[in-house]
């Protein structure tokens, strides 16, 4: 086994937030897991269950067939994916970003670009407030209903 | 061969087709529905994507969320399974422009089996019989009158958009043409957005035979046997056999050179279905052809040997079909297993499934997406399961497929278990090929309630 | 492996609001966890769905191994078949029954024969009182455990 | 034919064989343990007697409460399965003297090849090879030290009356001898009331084969073909397979031959197995001949199309095999689903089976008699699954297995699955057939545990 490979590894766990990784190759696997030291941090809104490899034979109790656009709890929101595609905060690669941690928008703004097969769908806000949080790194694929940003509500 | 495929379609058949993938070591890409999340397609899959809401028109069916799934994932086949856009021509078309697999047939050829009037067009140039009729649409009913003048009667209206029992009018005489025309025409136009008809023999007590073919890119094309799919209900399949009790080896020879001419003239790519009314004389008539795989595979890989998910996905990647050999062996059923509920005209039952205990053993094989727990959407079919036997014989496969219906146990929801039951110790279903109107006209459900009292 | 696909993979899903993450590849596989931050909240235990039965397929509750020579009711109890075997109340068919109901019985002594493979088996009383009841009738099969008398205990 | 047939097993063999009599159309008579009330057999026979507690020498084990059994429901023919009274020679007799059929060979030709000194002898008179060693029992050290003097070391002490494992002693040297002899005397003297050994050579990296064969009541015998047995653990098979990988058709064929003439040498009635060890030089060696079913018959079933369930009722009720042909085709691999923990040495997992899902598709059978909700009973043996798939190849069936072994899920209780999907990607496995100690010696299962952190 390669220890470099492991400690690096390792320390690209430490460093980031996350709890548990594991990692698998043909003759190779590594399973990292970290307590949560904030646990006492509340927690607002539930995942939008990306995980499907979890609990796999559980039946579903979600058969909402409106498009989940927002989730709601108080007066934070999500934005969240309506459709699937390549996420992209700026309209180009030489564009500022639509929007930043800490903007305030409205109803109708465009926050992000979701590209689909060479189309660019401007995704706009549900509602108005703060931006909060970017969930997805920029260029990254997103899944239908997966959520982009957190925002405070007014 | 593929690097990776996206498999564009939910239940047993996603299921199906992700088993095979694993054999071949080829990963595979799910998508679902947020109706679907819990589903074992998306459990299964080495990647799954969310593509939309519950409804299939935002899902499923919806081209652009599931080739940009395709994009993200860097898939480079799709395998679109039955239904849904498995026979979309425009589908096919797109996929070809973005450089993904299609894994079936080239736009071309679906939109021209996809055409019934155009079809019967092109069977009648390769010398494949089809039920006398008009030579594509009948556009008035001075022509149509004409027609029937030559054929006689009874004849029948069907839309050219039409299929599954949908857009076609029986005329048994002269008196009823008119208007039987006009309303066809106004049904099709309605239902279908296109009003043309055309006019065909009504063949009377047919039964449904149809050919599984495989053709590759390379103009080789193979019959693989037939499958008798007689036993339907409102133009839906409940029960399929191979070998089809009513052909002769001389009959399916004929039939399987038919089906092969019926492929070739469409330049047909993958595995595909040619059906066949056969009437009591033993006289073929082409009907359609399905330009993808059946739900009734199965009894084809039964008595086959084949894996026709397999070969769908070798030829797409470019393999030669040329030394395929075909040896029928046994005799193999296939009773499709609904959430509905026989005694209240099959409606619908979703809901959860409380217990699900499938039947096993020798020449069993279940081919399910559900389980225990597992609650059944409103939003799609209602197929849940297909149980498959085979054995040597027709009368042992019939008895082992009562032996497996009986263990099988489904609680939570009703199901047509206690139908297929039935129907496995109907004498004339014992004696062997019933024509298509059997279940409905002659074969009567028993209700479990009256039985038990 | 390629760490670069690994760190991305990582920030990618740190970014986000997933708690768990699992991805395979024919070669490879990544699995990644965050645990909740709602910790304090108090957590209610998933329904682990133990009911899947109803008559037919309920698992055993009773693996008792010791013979049920009688099920004991208050003042009531059930002599029960210790045998299988065919059930006589007399020990030849011109012969008295053993016990009638009203009888008063003694432990020891025997209510009834269960013949089995030509063997007549004297079936003895474990406990003293009145017979109140004959469940079964002369010359029936019956099972290991099945009741054959109910005696109303002294 | 018979009437109806009393199954005096539990598990998985009592559902095979109700499976295979409901499809003969013959009604069945389960018994069972209290501990198995709500088990499938119970349920899916016609009528189902108690015969016992828990306990297996109180139930199961006990002759004159299936006897009963039998009379009270009228049952004129008794199947044993396995394990249990299956080779009870008393069991045979008793059965013979109520005028109830045992469905499986005389109390003559169980007692001859359950003593494993007489069989021997029995197949040196027939011609059938034996590994080289004493003429039946060795009583004293002098002769020992004569025999071990002739054939060479290393030698094999086996006690008469053991098998599975026990009562044998290796023995590398001279020095060795007197001290082995000794010992294995006196553990067979406690363990199976019998002191008597007999010595053989030690045959290094044996493969263990065995040739299935129906031998009917007119002096017909049969082979058809091998199984290969040797993943074992502990002496316990795991995983077995047909054909083998180790054998030629020539050496099949003298296999077969041998076998025939084990089984004719005691007038042998019914479905019976001839162990044989191979050597790395395709020497081989009888063992012993199994007088019943085997667990792993579903191997010899899928690639023969034979029902052997039904061969040994239709044999016992007096049917002749003289028109049988045998064809083998395609490979089929079977793993024995064990309640045991791999992770810390096979200790059972008895308890409730919280989610069972089991694999399908094509070429998937499953023989098991657990289901979601099931409580496993500490009382009986561990196995609660036989996974079953068959290939055109054996490259195939091992791919297949390991996918159908990857959708096998089973909760609430720890399994042998994972321990086969490792097999799956074993090397040496995937090769070809390995020796009967490979699983001990060589093959390392690595630790979920360990695999996860």
């Amino acid at each position: 086994m390669d220890l470099k490979l492991v400690k690096k590894i390792i320390d690209l766990i430490a460093a980031s937030d996350l709890n548990e990784v594991a990692i698998e190759e043909a003759d190779f696997k590594i399973k990292v897991k970290k307590l949560s030291e904030s646990s006492h941090i509340s927690y607002t809104q539930p995942v939008v269950a990306q995980v499907p490899h979890t609990a796999p034979l559980t039946a579903s109790e979600d058969l909402e067939s409106s498009a989940p656009v927002s989730t709601t709890s108080n007066s934070s929101n999500s934005i969240v994916a309506p459709i699937v595609g390549t996420f992209y905060q700026a309209a180009s690669p030489d564009s500022n970003p639509f929007v930043k941690v800490g903007d305030k928008v409205q109803t109708g703004q465009t926050l992000c670009i979701i590209e689909a097969m060479k189309i660019m769908n401007e995704i706009e806000s549900n509602c108005s407030g703060i931006i909060t949080e970017i969930l997805v790194p920029d260029g990254t694929p997103v899944e239908y209903g997966q959520p982009l940003f957190s925002i405070s509500k007014d | 061969m593929f690097n990776k495929i996206l498999i564009a379609n939910r239940g047993e058949i996603a299921l199906r087709i992700i088993r095979t993938c694993k054999e071949m070591g080829i990963p595979t890409v799910a998508v679902y529905s947020t109706a679907d999340k819990d589903s074992l397609h998306v459990k299964f899959a080495d990647e799954a994507v969310c593509i939309g809401p519950a409804s299939s028109r935002d899902s499923y069916l919806k081209i652009t969320s599931i080739l940009a799934a395709a994009e993200i994932t860097n898939a480079d086949a799709v395998h679109p399974g039955y239904g849904f856009l498995a026979e979309n021509a425009e589908f096919s078309r797109i996929c070809d422009e973005h450089n993904i697999k299609f894994i079936g047939p080239s736009p071309e050829a679906i939109s021209s089996m996809g055409d019934k009037a155009i079809a019967k067009v092109t069977m009648i140039n390769s010398k494949v019989p089809v039920v006398p009729g008009s030579d594509g649409v009948v556009s008035c009913y001075e022509d149509a009158k004409a027609i029937c003048d030559e054929i006689g009667f009874p004849v029948i209206v069907k839309a050219s958009s039409g299929g599954g029992g949908r857009g076609m009018r029986v005329v048994m005489d002269a008196s009823e043409l008119q208007k039987s025309f006009d309303m066809c025409r106004n049904e099709a136009k309605t239902a279908f957005n296109n009003p043309e008809v055309y006019i065909e023999t009504f063949v009377q007590n047919p039964h449904h035979v149809e050919i599984q073919i495989l053709a590759d890119q390379y103009g080789n094309a193979i019959s693989l046997g037939e499958r008798d799919c007689s036993l339907q209900r409102r133009h839906q399949k409940i029960l399929e056999e191979a070998p089809s009790p009513l052909l002769t080896p001389k009959l399916r020879k004929k039939m399987g050179e038919a089906a092969i001419n019926a492929a070739l003239s469409v330049k047909y790519e993958g595995a595909g279905t040619v059906e066949f009314l056969v009437d009591d004389e033993l006289n073929f008539y082409f009907m359609e052809m399905n330009t993808r795989i059946q739900v009734e595979h199965p009894v084809t890989e039964q008595i086959t040997g084949f894996d026709l998910i397999e070969e769908q996905i070798k030829i797409a990647a470019g393999m030669s079909i040329a030394d395929y050999l075909v040896k029928l062996t046994g005799h193999s059923i296939e009773c499709r297993i609904n959430a509905e509920d026989p005694e209240f005209n099959f409606q619908p039952s979703a809901g959860e499934i409380t217990v699900f205990h499938p039947p096993g053993g020798q020449g069993v094989r279940l081919d399910t997406h559900v389980y225990s727990g597992y609650l059944i959407p409103p939003n799609y079919d209602s197929m849940i399961a297909k149980l498959i036997v085979t054995a040597k014989t027709r009368p042992e496969a019939i008895i082992k497929m009562r032996r497996a219906l009986q263990e099988f146990i489904i609680e939570g929801i009703k199901t047509t278990i206690p139908y297929h039951i039935q129907l496995m110790d109907d004498p004339n279903f014992n004696q062997g090929s019933v024509s298509t109107k059997y279940l409905e006209t002659t074969f009567t459900y028993k209700s479990e309630e009256k039985l038990n009292f």
